[in-house]
């Protein structure tokens, strides 16, 4: 069928409205004599001018041009596509959630203050860390939190030369750039042949400069950091913390627990490891666990309990302040809550189990079609190397492009950045051994048709509502917004 | 093993590890250390979907559910009338599972809707470019204090005092990484605004920009114009509630260099001040230094149009390190409901919301500024939400209002726990607030002992 | 994309299931305990076994197969597919409306029952009648319901030689059939050549046989019957009861009221007229609305009004009895409420002016590209002949596939009889005039494309997600259930 | 004019108006006879979203709302354990704003789900082949009734005194205008099955059929092998509860003929009983005579699978008064709605719905049995909803466990109206009414005086 391209703005016709408002009487006071006259705005805002079933046709029909995980398998390494359960939202569209306001005293919403709390233990003994905030909007937002701990941790202790953090080299892009965000330097370090941090050099960059380590585990290759007790120790016995991004957490929940592998910080994504939806983006949270020895430092406020009674505590002197407005993206929580609640222990230990049994299948299967550079088992995902493409003059972005063709949202590609031409998948706990099978069954076919017509491959895709995108041209002539 | 998420059946568990040539999952765990495992959480068992809805539920119901509620509280939410065929849109599995738009060809119900935004953005603020969200207001004045650091490569910052008390903590928060100093700009006592004699006193060789509320805290309607005089020489953010540019200048009207806000009011939620969506929007030349995701119109192979993630070279995932902002998933989905919302009200609804709370306001204002025990706290004009003055305790007023089913108004000194705000309430209205409810809460409110 | 066709049953694998129940302490009884051995099932009927994902992906799937009211025009003739709101979803779902039992005493539902209450009273108003049943399911069941009613009164009179219903010939078939089903032999009366009702031959076809003569007005032809008075006439003179078909009263409303016009009994189409979902075929509901000397007869129970208290009323003595079980479709009947509160009297005025403006618009349009048999002006849709297609060796059934490659839901067509290769054409009041004009420019190139490569168009469609299905196949090799 | 639902804008109107050559709207309805227009209706203002909200939530909170309830209350509604996904999924426009597939090329989404739908239908009833929906289980039963008159041209039609009460009703409307005689069949007062001798004795020379519940209104399990066995002559029609199903021999072991039912219980809400979900299967041999749609399977033009309406000639639109029924719309969303329960609970999931509440119904019964005041009313064996007798009154137990948010039992004599039902209440339980509440309500039961 046609596509209808319009925008929004050239539906519609003036004069048209989607909404009514309650009929009033409602005084007339002139806006002259409500504010100056000065600043009274004199051109409206070019805003639409639709009602509602425009509205609801043009939102309709744009949401059938995105793939999603209702739609199909969704294997974006690093990015935990889990399915998102359906009771989560109707819970998180209880009136007595929904309608409440952040001002509203304490008193008025203790079963949201107690959901909180509940989040909180329930985070914390996942993670094996001693307390828990829930305000960070992300998982950067929460690194950003993370790290400004780790800072005020440092210069409460006087130890204020401590200016550099180490981030592996495969290290996801948020931990340098919050790191740096947070005013340190930062240094790289390598990997060794088997895919983990190179001991010996994070060894000897160890000094009384280092504040932190930034560390996922297993990382970002989906290779669990073996030596992780070593470094720890090392990193400990040099003053420095260690940071833990939560974004791989998926695979180690009731196997491992980052605080007991020595870590001090971490966030978690909810809205990977705790099935909230990604909602094209955000909003996520990225809530914070840390060790005793840095919850002295936790934003404010942080949900307290008392005999019976929760509360907001903003008693915390030595806070690093506020984070976010008011106390997290607490739709999200509702959400998160639920699943924990729905899955229990053994729920949630199955969920890493069955993410790792996931990833190793396909590993194994995928490993007789491309280069895998690291090891021969992973958890809960594993990264390709798409150089093999080269042969018939392909790239990993022709593959991924290609899958578009078969419903199939592409891997992570590109990254992370030590391996060639990248393709990090993550299959998660909740597709099936069939699906599995039919991206395999997938990949096959996009391989021989690599053999055989590789010109065709490469203006892949030919069926999405678009074909592929020339994001040069958009770089170049940038158009970021419509004008009449 | 909660069955309805994990497809597994004990058969295919087999299956696959005989695949795997792995004797147990077990197995594929070997190199977790023995000494640090973890043999059972300390969680509850898993619950059926009725016992997580009992649950819910109960939490829900010890809750002042605000549907119920007159609600006069402000302070960087609003309650608004919220069109219903939003939410049966944006529930839609599309919209809601699918993540940031990495591949652009099944992705456009996204990216289109994010350049929507982005138009919407520019034209309410009267700015040339706006990215397609940031978490909330306050972080996003945050991130446009670190941008003005960044252009400006000086490390001092002025915020006015009236500023939202939580976006003045949040600030401080981000500014204490790269040693920036945050100096705060008075407000006068009496009209409630910024006194521009201490902002022109405070601006130094080393200030990079001033950062300003529009309205403010207060309510109170800052004269940009006269700032943006006295500010020429450095970076002038705008933080705004964008209802109020229904009727008020845009802020791009004023030249002003950044303009933030908290859109939440865009059909959002109150959901406990935990559905906010950050607006960030500036002027061309400074598109490149802008944090966050930018969409950008293109052509595909067949030349038709589509739309792709652009200036990603500004980003953490490219730039790492030198990136302009560490800010990866946004707040997308909130982004789509203020863009249905404001396709449903257009440009004549969001007219008529900023008019419909201005005058309702000021109605109340009025009405309350009339009583023998009541004043308005300050004299610079005010939008939807206002400051008064009582000779009782502002918390018990709170709490008289509670028993009747009133929300609001918000004693000021538990937000910007200042002595000299001992007295003062900060009253908010908007279109969802009734004549009648007005009307009752004033004569509640001066039946108070 | 590739499309999926599995069905349900081909998916999942044995042992998955949707769904968790609470953990409980259930008695431990055998089954042969409870039930005789030899009644118990041995073989399980074969349903799928699937998680829920895997349902929610097949179903979100399967729905975007479907064109909606949501995502385009749909001017689906005598059908009345105007946008259903948003809200009245929202209110169905209100749980104390959800959560009612049939057999709950009244008092505990006294708000649904007013909410029936009030529907009653504005349906009677808004058609002028005296009463008004909520229970039949859909328009044919309420002509069911008032047929019988119209047997109940000749009976009651004693009246009994009447065994014979007049129908127009251009009448929608459940009248005839419901005719049938009620015992009565059907005689057609022609249309004349204005496409009304022949009023000569219908009084020479009255009789003391004549029971009723079912009518909708405007007709299926989108005319209205300016005769209507003398039919009347004529009829009650002959003791002949007049039946209204409701299912075009989307063009009078307001404007003129059935009961005003004469009618002794009709039926409402809540899910045409008063905007409720669809549904793929239902729910709907069938509503009848009677004059004074029918109300005697009215199916059991009735919602009543007796000082403050709503109640059911089953003291009809001289009932047809019920219909359908408990008191209607009530989800359905919410939704209907709630549009005639979001309408109220002027709402539901404009909207009929409004589809007969857009029928009339619109009609004119389509006369310079197709014959249009009957008058010059229409109420709110008219039928179109598609006769003129035959000159390229096409039909309507082309055209109509035609129009969906272009996103366009055709016309109802082959119907009314009466019209050669008719196409009827209803665009409703919700419509703007910009998607008029779209489906006029749509029709014009189909009908250049007719010109130029007919054949094409005779394998249209090229872009839905099937091309042209094989009825007769699917009538010869009949394959109405899947079998492993 | 409300003008969230009609675009037209003043000018828009005037340009249509000119297009069509007319003055005024008016005008297009001239032929109206004038005398008898009317004016003004007299009916609400139309309301503010806002307002119908606040209406319709008054309306609701006059209701007990069952959701807080232990509801014990059946006769052919029940109340049972609804996966959440299922709203989420039926709510998408695309299956709630489509009509009847009347273009099969865009309605696949619809005819695959129906095929779907009537393969569940087959399994679950042991049938050749099941229509899309009926209305309900007692306009099934009515309608085949109806197919059983026609078939055999027969119009004497036997009907289980303990069927549904409603449904006797209904099938008694349905008889009248083809002048069907319909004759009941008793049940024994001791087990509370049909008694075969009065069946035997009343099949006539011209009696088409007969059709009876299985389980019947008492809660009974029918020996449908017997009532077979003497019905060799006529067409047998078995009216179910399909729950039973999952544990019960299905009717088509039994070589039934027709066989309809009430399909609410899958995943449908109570809804007043206002969501129903009528089926209707049949032997192949009758399927030209079935009513309502049926969907088959195809190819198209490129050779791929897909489904359309078959067999149209039995219906109205074709056939006209020939036509097998008069149904036209049916309850196909109620159709999905149970088509997506059961492929969540499935094989497995059905099988347990059905043992729990047979189980949980047993349980209660046999403690209800031992009470001094209170017995069973019937020794027949029963499946999740049983009869008892009792020397207090029916209404007062209701009346007295509303008290205790239990809702439930039933007074018979409602239902019945049949004064020897005076002391009998039926009691439904399923696999939603936890142990606790069914303990609960057994302790209420018997102390109450
Ligand atoms: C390893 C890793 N760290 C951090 C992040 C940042 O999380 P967020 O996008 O929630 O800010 C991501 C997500 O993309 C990630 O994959
Ligand atoms: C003129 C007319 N009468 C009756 C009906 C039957 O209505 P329903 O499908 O609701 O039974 C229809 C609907 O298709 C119709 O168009």
């Amino acid at each position: 069928m046609r596509r209808d391209n319009k925008l929004i703005f050239e539906k519609g016709a003036k004069g048209r409205v989607g909404y009514t408002f309650p009929d009033e009487n409602i005084p007339n006071y002139r806006l002259e004599e409500m504010i100056p006259q000065e600043q009274i705005r004199q051109i409206s805002p070019e805003l639409p001018e639709c009602n509602e079933v425009e509205v609801v046709r043009h939102f309709t029909n744009l949401s059938k041009l995105n793939h999603s995980i209702d739609n199909g398998f969704y294997p974006l390494g690093s990015c935990t596509m889990k399915y998102n359960p359906k009771i989560n939202e109707t819970v998180a569209m209880i009136s007595g959630f929904v309608n409440l306001h952040p001002y509203q005293p304490e008193s008025t919403y203790q079963g949201a203050l107690e959901l909180m709390y509940f989040l909180q233990q329930a985070l914390a003994e996942i993670s094996g860390m001693d307390e828990v905030t829930l305000q960070p909007a992300a998982g950067a937002h929460g690194e950003l939190t993370g790290m400004s701990l780790i800072r005020a941790y440092h210069d409460d202790r006087g130890d204020i030369k401590r200016n550099t953090v180490i981030v592996p080299d495969s290290a996801h892009g948020t931990n340098p750039a919050t790191a740096a965000m947070c005013g340190y330097k930062v240094k790289q370090v390598e990997s060794d042949e088997k895919g983990r941090v190179n001991l010996q050099a994070l060894k000897e960059m160890l000094n009384e400069e280092i504040a932190a380590i930034m560390l996922t585990n297993p990382n970002t290759l989906g290779l669990f950091e073996d030596d992780i007790l070593e470094i720890q120790k090392s990193a400990h016995e040099n003053g420095t913390l260690l940071y833990y991004d939560g974004a791989n957490m998926n695979a180690i929940m009731g196997k491992i627990r980052p605080g007991d592998m020595g870590f001090d910080v971490l966030h978690y994504n909810l809205h990977k490891t705790f099935s909230t939806p990604h909602g094209m983006g955000g909003p996520g949270s990225g809530a914070v666990g840390v060790k005793a020895k840095l919850a002295p430092y936790l934003p404010v406020p942080h949900v307290k309990k008392d005999e019976e009674l929760y509360y907001l505590d903003y008693n915390i002197p030595k806070t690093i302040g506020k984070i976010k407005g008011y106390y997290g993206n607490f739709n999200v929580l509702i959400r998160a809550a639920a699943y924990i609640l729905t899955m229990g222990a053994d729920g949630i230990k199955s969920a890493s189990e069955i993410a790792v049994l996931n990833a190793n299948y396909l590993r194994n299967k995928i490993a007789k079609k491309f280069k895998i550079p690291f090891g021969t088992k992973c958890m809960h995902e594993f990264v390709a190397d798409g150089s093999s493409l080269k042969k018939y003059g392909l790239k990993t972005l022709d593959f991924a492009k290609a899958l578009l063709d078969y419903g199939v949202h592409p891997p992570t590609v590109y990254f992370p950045l030590i391996v060639h031409e990248a393709m990090m998948i993550e299959p998660t706990e909740t597709e099936s051994k069939e699906t599995l099978d039919h991206f395999v069954d997938i990949v096959e076919k996009i391989l021989e048709q690599a053999e055989k017509e590789p010109d065709k491959l490469k203006k892949a895709p030919y069926t999405t509502p678009v074909r592929r995108l020339d994001e040069l041209k958009a770089n170049k002539d940038l158009d970021v917004r419509y004008t009449k | 093993m909660p069955k309805r998420y994990i497809p597994h059946t004990d058969g295919e568990i087999k299956e696959m590890l005989s695949s795997i040539g792995a004797k147990s999952i077990e197995e594929l765990f070997q190199e977790l250390p023995a000494e640090k495992r973890v043999s059972q959480l300390n969680l509850n068992k898993g619950l059926s979907e009725t016992d997580v809805l009992r649950k819910m539920k109960e939490w829900s119901q010890r809750n002042a559910d605000l549907e119920d509620y007159s609600v006069f509280l402000g302070g960087g939410i609003y309650k608004h009338l919220i069109p219903q065929s939003i939410q049966h849109i944006v529930e839609r599995g599309e919209f809601l599972t699918a993540y940031t738009p990495y591949q652009a060809e099944v992705s456009q119900g996204s990216l289109q809707m994010f350049y929507e935004f982005q138009t919407m953005i520019c034209e309410i603020t009267g700015m040339d470019v706006a990215n397609s969200s940031m978490y909330d207001g306050g972080t996003a004045a945050a991130e446009a204090m670190l941008m003005s650091f960044n252009i400006k490569k000086k490390d001092h910052y002025l915020v006015a005092e009236s500023i939202h008390p939580e976006y003045l903590k949040i600030i401080q928060t981000y500014a204490k990484g790269p040693e920036i100093e945050i100096e705060t700009v008075q407000y006068s006592k009496e009209t409630g605004m910024i006194d521009l004699e201490d902002l022109k006193n405070k601006i130094k060789d080393n200030t990079a920009g001033f950062l300003m509320g529009y309205t403010n805290f207060f309510g109170i309607i800052e004269d940009v114009k006269k700032v943006r005089e006295v500010t020429k020489e450095i970076l002038l953010t705008v933080s705004c509630n964008p209802v109020t540019l229904g009727v008020l200048k845009a802020p791009g009207d004023y030249d002003v260099d950044i303009v933030t806000g908290e859109a939440q009011p865009f059909g959002g939620s109150l959901y406990l001040g935990g559905m906010t969506l950050g607006i960030f929007a500036t002027k061309k030349k400074f598109m490149r230094k802008m944090p966050g995701r930018v969409i950008g119109k293109t052509t595909d192979l067949d030349g038709n149009p589509g739309y792709v993630m652009v200036l990603q070279t500004r980003e953490q995932h490219i730039r790492r390190d030198k990136a302009t902002s560490n800010i990866c998933s946004n707040h997308a989905h909130n982004a789509l409901v203020a863009t249905i919302y404001l396709s449903l009200l257009g440009k004549a609804g969001l007219r008529e919301v900023a008019i419909q709370s201005l005058k309702k306001a000021h109605f109340l204002a009025e009405r309350i500024d009339r009583m023998d025990r009541y004043d308005l706290a300050f004299t610079g004009p005010f939008f939807n939400e206002f400051t008064i003055k009582s000779q009782n305790d502002p918390k018990y007023i709170r709490d008289e209002m509670i028993k009747e089913k009133v929300m609001g108004p918000l004693p000021l000194l538990e937000v910007t726990a200042k002595d000299e705000h001992e007295k003062f309430s900060l009253v908010a209205v908007t279109e969802a607030n009734r004549m009648e409810e007005i009307a009752y809460f004033a004569s509640r409110l001066e039946g108070l002992l």
